[in-house]
């Protein structure tokens, strides 16, 4: 026995609470270095939000909205992780060895740009590119 | 400090993010299979010179100091392990192009092979407990996705078997892992071995090493902890069936070799017991279970157990000339079963079956198939002057000498069960005529011609050339194996390249 | 705390293993979540659990005030938590598609592939 | 008094989860049951929260308390109306003592509308205010 | 934070934990079950706040935030597992 | 040397060419080479001569003592001329015997091979270096046993002789090992000069019985002889020969090359003499009640082994003389009697002795060398076999021990040969002309010149038997004894017991030979008898038995069911810790629980209690919900312990988890209870039990510390060096960021899997 | 403008959640609310003229919390009391709010308040059914409903 799954209520909520999540999400990835959070965190979070999302509208609209396949998203994030072995490589350090720059912002800010970043929010790609493979993939085959 | 060490994990991880990244393109993603394991072996063989030249050589990844960082280390038997992953990358990377379904190459069979080979060189290459529980990780989900790659029901079957049965292996292992960090607060395995040889009592590390010894047991499919493997190495396309047969159990026992010369050494006399007890009843059984198979990849299957059988037995016998038995017998047996499971692709190719039944007369119509087959079996069985006759003979001497008269005496045996069910193969893929009900013969006869058959033949002609290369001149190769012994036997060096003079 | 957690530790790893034990696949799969949640839990447990000192460094200092807890089993931990995610995903998906192609969920029916 | 204020606030909040619990554990049905659980929950959770802003003081503490108030504002009554939902159109049984039940007859079980009652014309089956009355089942 | 104060509310919220997962076990419908879940991790929240009062560590908040942001989804799922076609009475 | 060892393999390669390019003179082509091996080792006469030994050394893996040594001494250089000299006759041979044979390119591949094997075996120095071409042996003899190997029979008769020679092979390599243990080297030479007494050494039985074990399997001794004859089953006599004159002859060469090291044993003598009188006995009946040609002459070559056999056991100096020659003579008469086998065989279409007669009018010259050869087999005068036979009575009546028994031994199966010479010489030449097939002519030159040279060289050494013993014959003598020889070969003795006992015999074999006919039925029945209860049989119910043993054992191991695998792992594993838990560490159980707040306690009872309601409730998704409790539970526990981090990130995959099930679930059949209620106990059981181990073994961890942990260094330099003050997220992507890199990795191997598993449909496979 | 609004919001929400009250944070929480709503634009509803109402909101907010306590101690009463004093049923509420933001802001906020729960809209957007644990006096109930809904409409439109 099935039942039409979606209301008007889930599909507005839905639209709320999904940005405060992805925000939420990049959040937790641009701090995780020094509070609780991280690329995995992040990644998992931001997972919840399309999931939130898919289930509210379906796995082809969660498609549109990504743009781009799970599986670029996770091939991207996997690129990432091994891009920030490049800088040590090619200085003939030990791999994975961080890299710090501080790029001067107009005003008296700094942006603090480093290798561990770089790999953290290729975890987060990764992460993100996984859990959507999985329940869009899940979804996509029971409709 | 060498980069060499890292660039065989790096390469193949990066292989499988690109062909990932085109996935759209299966032309270009079986490009980069031959490129980057062509890329790799160049790779693993600049490390075995390197190790060949300092001994060992060790990355301490991200700079910090070990045992703080996650230490890369290639001693000699590394470096050949590595080699031989390289070996068979390519040998399986060529075999692909022709052997792939389409399906399987449109749906990330190159991605998955290059981050299989990317895992099986990180469990080589770190030097790190929970380093090693992560390639392991990495190795399994990439056979897990291989094996249930095309979806079958046999593929199915046999994939819930060796996931679960895995998963709970590592499960074991991670255990394993925590209560050995609860004890001496280190996961560097050379920090480890450092303390573990400073324990005044160190009846819970030998607990801790039954745990380990199981869970690498599982991945080593040693007796009677091997069943995953029988019911599943059989069931996915072939290339895949190889380059599990070859490599993936051969972590295991690396792994085996790895924990129970550098770490666990403190209570020879009772774990090397079990271990020579289950390295005996891994050979009788897997040999027995082979002897009453009627399939192709099946009988091949259950030959990997008994051969696993002697490398263990290199190990548990402990002695000098037994580790290189062990290390020897590795390095041929990768070689020899991979080509095997190849030319049982070649004859699937021909006749479309893998049953015995179903086959028949290769050798009128392929003589020269016939002997690359008979290369490799003859070899699995000991005969000489090939491979696997010398891998044999140190193992057997290395146990006459070690007066284990009745764990040698099984080898023997073993070995004529071996040789039993690879002239089975012989007399009835080869050399029996075509079964009557077979009538697909058209590839047999050589009226259809392939295109790309080269593909099949080059790595299997390529592994041939090994095995003979490894049986006529095996000096060379006998003294890389007792180089690596001696690294084995002498786990204070392997703790001074990792921890250098620094002891924390 | 941590005496009291090897008693529930060693729970867990019962209950898992009688899962795994089942005969019904979908048991089986709640039987790994239970293992490796058991298996985090030990690694947890035997590095020493801390009360009220997490492992971070307050603004401007360099160092934690006081003593912190262990924060390398935390990494561990971590680590094994979304592998263990990962093969379970894989899992439930290969015995949704087990199910698909063999048609039961009853492990004994499944033997074809042996011997 | 801070520490009073707190103090009131943390057992208030765990009072409200406490009410949760034996309603759930006591209620007679599902809809009952979310009456108690899922805005009870979330009432207690909000009211920790707010001694948790109070106690710290601290602007980041405060900031993150505040949001976690909005968040469960905005999520609890989602859920509660998920569940609540699917439970009901899965037949889940209501309590014997429930008094009406206007809904069940607006629902077409086989093309799943769910009417109003204000459409034109016949497919409008029964007008809301005067109809109703209990589930048959 | 006074301890007694303290330890009351983690009885209350002991019980209430205790509470919810009866509800859990008995179901009887799969609905009651996911209400039961919901009102855990509106508990785990309480635990958590009052953990980071007792503690001084108001870094654990954090632990609320995921809870209040992502908690409801499970509820979301099981509704969806229901709506089609699962059996209510698991 | 090394080249002309491995020349036949080189010449191997290349025969598939040179087959196609020469035609029909293939065998003459072929046949150069072993000719010219023949004039090279017969170069080395003068050097060996006087009884010294030529070591020629190359190495090969020094590390593993393994050498490419040849030893050349008198012994060797005997079989080396027999395997090149005969070998040269048979590739003729085979080039006409085989004319237009589809194959016979493949036959000069394997006979090359298999040729060079002989050489390497009987020249090597280095025991593994000899075992090396010993199983070379194996191999070549089974492919050639079953050379048409589209009928069964002769696969099936390849496999036997295969898994006997080889089983007997692997005994062989644990002997030498042995051997090579008590005296410290591998080489021969230095064996057989050692002053060792290898008789008193610890190991000196488990060696001999090792190294017989080996021997015997390959010469055919009783109980392995019936391989032998089952391989002259092989089509053509040209392999059977092989099996007759050389190959089975590794053995003999074997034990007499070792006899000098290994006789100062008693019971060395003793074995060999049992078993070689025993096979002479067997051979000798079997042969002359058999009625296929090759069958009697493989009997009868089996009753030869048996006589080698027992004179290495005689082990006297005479016995070492009579072992020479009968070698040699057997050599030469058996190669000519099996080509003019093949001979008969291929003129006239049949195998069968009782089909022919009277032939010596149609191939007058096979039938001049086959009387000669057969005259040589029944020992008459002034043959070489007459003068090896002569020597075999001196020897045996001679002998240290048991000689009365191996006299009477000798002169029975010496009266039974003289019958089987009769049989293959007398029955298909004389007599009545039979009913064959074909119309028979003479055989064609290349099929004549073997039987012809090889009678005449027959004739010739019993006439003048001086010249083969001065040329090698002493020096080989002298090698199998160990010490110098002082003998010298004639025809003539003089009237002497010998003598009498060669009358007698060759009266006893006229007689024997004239009743045959009516003997026939009876001795037929015999054999049929003993073929049930023999050594076949035991061979038949060896083979069957490990079918069966290994069908039972895959039955019971891998039986298909997965919990029972899974239950006989979680036995090991929880048994095997649990055991060495007591024996190597002791129970030490800490019951002090007191340190946990009771709200802790509510933590673990909730993980308790809902970890034993997912596993024990009916309900799937009950199952899935406390799964769920469970997350929040463990995420508490670390919350409440100090890891953030670990918290949230377990409960979003907790929240994920559930979301994953969920969406898989609903496809799935719900909980039925599948197994039986004694299956549910046992497995509590057992899961009970891996329960208290675990527990066991965290308490008794949570008791030892050895080492405080590295983590301080983490804590200590996160900030200063590291730049993060979350030390949990800088160990993971910093301090062991290559962890986190091969955990993004599994992920992403999760993920494709799921990929392929969800988007690959059947039907996209098999397209190319 | 509406997409400028949310922006600024979300900023806010970042500075919130990270607590560090600086230009440079809100700048940074604006850049990445822009590519938040880059992602969002889709979907994102109608919203307007949201400053005009804060006061309506803090005088919605006192009331809500009101009713909420009120609510609560009337659930309260009847689980900790062993006789049920409730009578449950569900009814239909004929809606005024117009907008999917609206109809989603008002029931949610029925939902949060313990005695009603809010089950589901028709199809036509033009009744919500809701669960209410005390239909005693069901006009009084409707009063109520219409109420809240004239308040949450007045601060929404
Ligand atoms: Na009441
Ligand atoms: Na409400």
């Amino acid at each position: 026995m099935k039942m039409k799954s979606n209301t008007v209520i889930l599909h507005t909520a839905a639209l709320f609470i999904m940005p405060l999540q992805l925000m939420f999400s990049i959040f937790l990835l641009l701090r995780g270095h020094d509070e609780p959070g991280g690329g995995f965190i992040a990644g998992l979070v931001a997972a919840s939000a399309f999931v939130l999302y898919a289930f509210s509208f379906g796995a082809e609209s969660t498609r549109k909205l990504l743009r781009v396949a799970p599986r670029d998203l996770l091939a991207a994030g996997l690129l990432f992780g091994l891009a920030s072995t490049i800088p040590s490589l090619l200085s003939g350090q030990p791999a994975l060895t961080a890299h710090w720059w501080e790029v001067p912002l107009p005003g008296d800010g700094y942006l603090k740009l480093s290798t561990p970043l770089i790999f953290d929010i290729g975890v987060y790609l990764a992460v993100l590119g996984t859990i959507m493979i999985f329940v869009v993939g899940l979804m996509e085959s029971d409709e | 400090m060498s980069s060499a060490v890292v660039y065989p994990i790096l390469l193949p991880l990066l292989a499988g993010a690109l062909s990932l990244a085109l996935w759209r393109s299966v032309r270009w993603q079986r490009t980069l299979g031959v490129v980057f394991n062509a890329a790799l072996l160049w790779a693993s063989i600049w490390l075995l010179q390197e190790v060949m030249e300092h001994g060992f050589v060790t990355m301490e990844m991200g700079s910090w100091p070990a045992p703080f960082s996650i230490v890369l280390v290639a001693d000699v038997l590394a470096a050949i392990m590595v080699v031989l992953t390289g070996i068979i990358g390519l040998a399986i990377a060529i075999y692909s192009l022709v052997s792939t379904p389409r399906g399987h190459e449109k749906f990330g069979y190159y991605p998955l092979m290059h981050l299989l080979l990317a895992g099986v060189a990180g469990s080589f290459l770190t030097g790190d407990i929970f380093n090693l529980f992560v390639w392991f990780e990495v190795m399994l989900l990439a056979s897990f996705a291989l094996l249930t790659l095309g979806g079958e029901r046999a593929q199915m079957e046999g994939a819930i078997k060796y996931v679960t049965l895995n998963l709970f292996s590592s499960a074991i292992f991670l255990t394993a892992v925590g209560l050995l960090y609860g004890m001496v607060g280190t996961l560097n395995m050379a920090d480890i071995a450092q303390k573990v040889a400073q324990v005044e009592d160190p009846g819970m590390l030998t607990v801790v090493a039954m745990l380990f010894m199981v869970s690498f047991g599982i991945k080593a499919a040693a007796f009677p902890l091997f069943f995953w493997l029988p019911a599943s190495y059989h069931t996915p396309q072939v290339a895949v069936s190889a380059l599990f047969a070859g490599l993936l159990t051969k972590v295991g026992v690396y792994a085996l070799f790895r924990m129970f010369t550098l770490i666990f050494t403190q209570d020879v006399d009772y774990t090397h017991t079990i271990l020579l007890w289950a390295a005996s009843l891994t050979m009788l059984t897997g040999v027995l279970g082979a002897a009453a198979q009627f399939e192709f990849r099946r009988i091949l299957s259950f030959h990997i157990i008994s051969q696993i059988g002697y490398m263990m037995l290199g190990l548990a016998l402990y002695t000098p000339l037994a580790l290189i038995g062990g290390v020897f017998y590795i390095m041929h047996h990768i070689i020899v079963k991979t080509n095997l499971f190849l030319v049982s692709g070649i004859t699937y190719r021909l006749l479309g079956s893998y049953e015995l039944k179903d086959l028949g007369g290769v050798y009128k119509h392929k003589p020269w198939l016939a002997i690359l087959f008979l290369i490799p079996a003859l070899s699995l069985a000991g005969i000489p002057p090939l491979s696997g006759f010398f891998a044999k003979f140190i193992v057997i001497r290395a146990g006459i000498e070690a007066e284990a008269y009745v764990v040698t005496g099984i080898a023997l045996l073993v070995g004529l069960l071996t040789l039993y069910s690879m002239i089975k193969i012989w007399a009835e893929v080869f050399w029996k005529k075509l079964p009557e009900h077979v009538t697909n013969t058209a590839r047999l006869e050589g009226r259809i011609k392939d295109k790309h058959n080269w593909a099949f033949y080059v790595p299997v002609v390529g592994l041939a050339v090994c095995t003979l290369i490894i049986g006529l001149n095996g000096q060379p190769i006998y003294e890389l194996a007792e180089k690596a012994a001696t690294q084995l036997l002498n786990p204070q060096l392997y703790i001074d390249a990792v921890l250098g003079g620094q002891q924390p | 705390m941590e005496s009291l957690m090897a008693y529930v530790i060693g729970i867990l790893f019962a209950a898992a293993i009688y899962m795994m034990l089942r005969r019904s696949i979908v048991k089986m799969v709640i039987g790994l979540i239970l293992l490796s949640n058991a298996a985090n839990l030990l690694i947890f447990a035997v590095s020493g659990m801390k009360r009220g000192a997490p492992p971070l460094i307050p603004e401007g200092a360099s160092a934690p005030l006081g003593p912190v807890a262990d924060p390398l089993p935390q990494a561990l931990i971590l680590t094994a938590i979304v592998i263990a995610f990962g093969v379970l995903a894989f899992a439930v998906v290969l015995i949704r598609r087990a199910y698909e192609i063999v048609g039961t969920d009853d492990l004994d029916q499944m033997k074809d592939t042996d011997t | 008094m801070s520490e009073i204020i707190v103090a009131i606030m943390l057992l208030g909040g765990a009072s409200f989860m406490l009410l949760a619990a034996i309603g759930i554990l006591r209620l007679p049905d599902l809809p009952t049951r979310m009456h108690a659980s899922t805005k009870a929950g979330a009432m207690g959770a909000m009211f920790t929260m707010a001694g948790v802003a109070i106690y710290f003081g601290d602007g980041v503490v405060v900031a993150r308390a505040i949001a976690i108030i909005i968040f469960i504002l905005i999520t609890a009554p989602i859920a509660a109306h998920v569940i609540g939902r699917a439970g009901y159109f899965m037949g889940t049984p209501l309590w014997e003592g429930t008094v009406k039940d206007e809904l069940r007859d607006q629902y077409d079980e086989e093309t799943h509308k769910l009417y109003s009652g204000f459409e034109p014309g016949p497919e409008s089956m029964i007008p809301p205010d005067n109809g109703g009355g209990k589930r048959k089942d | 934070m006074n301890p007694l104060i303290i330890n009351i509310v983690y009885m209350m919220l002991s019980a209430a934990l205790l509470f919810a997962f009866i509800r859990l076990t008995r179901g009887p419908s799969l609905a009651d079950r996911v209400v039961a879940l919901e009102l855990i991790a509106s508990i785990v929240v309480g635990y958590v706040g009052v953990y980071a009062i007792s503690t001084g560590v108001s870094s654990m908040l954090d632990v609320a935030i995921v809870i209040a942001l992502t908690a409801f989804l499970a509820a979301i799922g099981f509704a969806r597992f229901l709506e089609r076609g699962g059996r209510r009475d698991e | 040397m090394l080249l002309a060892v491995l020349s036949g393999f080189l010449l191997a390669a290349f025969a598939p060419l040179l087959t196609r390019m020469a035609g029909k003179s293939i065998g003459w082509l072929l046949a150069v080479l072993p000719a010219s091996l023949t004039v090279y080792f017969a170069s080395f006469i003068p050097q060996i001569q006087g009884g010294d030994a030529l070591l020629i050394e190359y190495t090969w893996m020094p590390g593993l003592d393994i050498s490419l040594n040849f030893l050349l001494d008198g012994l060797s250089l005997v079989f080396a001329l027999l395997i090149s000299g005969i070998g040269t006759f048979i590739l003729i041979y085979a080039g006409s015997y085989l004319k237009g044979h589809p194959n016979l390119n493949r036959f000069y591949v394997i006979m090359l091979c298999f040729m060079a094997s002989m050489l390497g075996l009987v020249l090597s120095d280095n025991l593994i270096t000899l075992f090396v071409f010993w199983e070379l042996t194996s191999i070549t003899s089974y492919m050639l046993i079953g050379f048409n190997h589209e009928d069964m029979d002769a696969r099936k008769c390849a496999l036997q002789g295969l898994f006997v020679t080889v089983a007997g092979g692997l005994a062989l390599m644990a002997g030498l090992i042995l051997l090579a243990v008590m005296t410290g080297s591998y080489s021969l030479h230095e064996i057989l000069n050692s002053s060792e007494a290898l008789g008193s050494h610890g190991l000196y039985t488990a060696a001999l019985i090792c190294i017989l074990a080996g021997t015997f399997t390959k010469s055919a001794q009783t109980p392995f002889h019936f391989w032998l004859p089952n391989a002259m089953a092989a089509p053509t006599p040209v392999s059977a020969y092989l099996h007759s004159a050389t190959m089975v002859k590794a053995g003999v060469y074997l034990m007499a090359r070792l006899n000098p090291a290994m006789s100062d044993g008693e019971l060395w003598g003793q074995v060999l003499m049992l078993f070689g009188g025993a096979t002479m006995l067997v051979g000798a009946y079997f042969a002359f009640s058999s009625t296929g040609i090759k069958k009697v002459l493989a009997y009868s070559t089996v009753m030869a082994l048996g006589t080698l056999t027992l004179l290495i056991g005689v082990g006297t100096e005479l016995a070492m003389t009579a072992f020479v020659c009968f070698l040699v003579a057997h050599s030469l008469y058996k190669g000519a009697l099996f080509m003019i086998a093949g001979a008969l065989d291929h003129e006239t279409g049949t195998k069968d002795i009782t089909r022919m007669g009277g032939l010596r009018h149609k191939m007058p010259m096979t039938a001049l060398f086959g009387c000669l050869a057969a005259l040589s087999l029944a020992g008459l005068p002034p043959l070489f076999g007459f003068i090896a036979k002569e020597l075999l009575f001196e020897a045996v009546l001679e002998a240290p021990f048991w000689s009365t028994a191996a006299t009477l031994a000798a002169v029975v199966s010496a009266m039974l040969v003289v019958g089987v010479a009769g049989l293959v010489a007398v029955k298909p030449f004389f007599g009545k002309p039979g009913n064959t097939p074909k119309d028979p002519h003479d055989a064609p030159l290349g099929m004549l010149a073997g039987p012809a040279v090889l009678s005449v060289i027959a004739l010739l050494f019993g006439l003048l038997p001086f010249i083969p013993q001065n040329a090698v014959l002493l020096a080989a003598m002298q090698a199998v004894y160990g010490q110098p020889i002082d003998t010298y070969l004639s025809l003539w003795h003089g009237i002497n017991l010998p003598l009498m006992l060669s009358g007698v015999s060759l009266l006893a074999g006229i007689g024997l030979l004239t009743l045959w006919p009516r003997l026939q039925p009876g001795l037929y029945a015999v054999n049929t008898a003993a073929s049930r209860f023999g050594p076949e049989a035991g061979y038949f119910k060896v083979m069957e038995g490990i079918t069966h043993i290994a069908s039972w054992q895959t039955r019971v191991l891998q039986n298909g069911v997965l919990g029972m695998y899974l239950l006989i792992m979680v036995a090991i594993t929880f048994g095997l810790t649990g055991y060495t838990l007591i024996t190597r560490y002791g129970l030490h159980l800490s019951l002090q629980l007191g340190d946990s707040h009771f709200y802790e306690w509510g933590i673990a009872l909730l993980l308790v209690v809902s970890a034993v309601f997912a596993s024990s409730t009916h309900s799937r998704l009950g199952s899935v919900a406390s799964m769920g409790v469970l997350g929040f539970a463990v995420a508490l526990t670390f919350i409440l312990f100090s890891a953030p981090d670990l918290g949230i990130t377990q409960l979003l995959v907790e929240t994920l988890t559930v979301i994953l099930l969920v969406l898989v679930l609903f496809k799935l059949p719900e909980f039925v209870n599948l197994s039986s209620p004694f299956e549910r106990y046992r497995d509590l059981t057992v899961a009970v039990f891996a329960g208290v181990v675990m527990v066991l073994v965290v308490l008794a961890t949570l008791d030892i510390q050895y080492f405080e942990s590295i983590s301080s260094y983490y804590i200590e330099n996160s900030a200063p060096l590291a730049y993060g003050r979350n030390i949990v997220n800088v160990i993971l992507v910093d301090y062991r960021a290559l962890d986190t890199l091969g955990e993004i990795f599994v992920l992403s191997l999760a993920a494709l899997g799921v990929l392929s598993m969800l988007k690959l449909k059947a039907e996209d496979q098999h397209k190319p | 403008m509406i997409g400028f609004f949310w922006n600024v919001m979300l900023a806010l929400a970042w500075v919130a959640l990270s607590g560090t009250f600086s230009a440079m944070n809100l700048l940074a929480g604006f850049i990445f609310g822009y590519f938040v709503l880059l992602v969002m634009q889709i979907k994102v509803p109608s919203l307007n003229g949201y400053a005009r109402r804060i006061p309506q909101v803090i005088r919605f907010v006192l009331f809500f919390i009101k009713e909420l306590i009120k609510a609560n101690f009337r659930v309260a009463y009847d689980v900790a009391t062993p006789v049920w004093y409730m009578k449950p049923g569900v009814i239909g509420v004929p809606l005024e709010a117009k907008t999917d933001v609206e109809i989603m802001f008002l029931t949610s906020v029925i939902s949060l308040t313990p005695g009603t729960l809010s089950l589901d809209v028709s199809d036509d957007k033009r009744m919500l059914f809701i669960h209410a644990m005390f239909l005693q006096d069901e006009d009084e109930l409707r009063r109520d409903l219409k109420e809240l809904e004239r308040r949450i409409l007045e601060i929404m439109r």
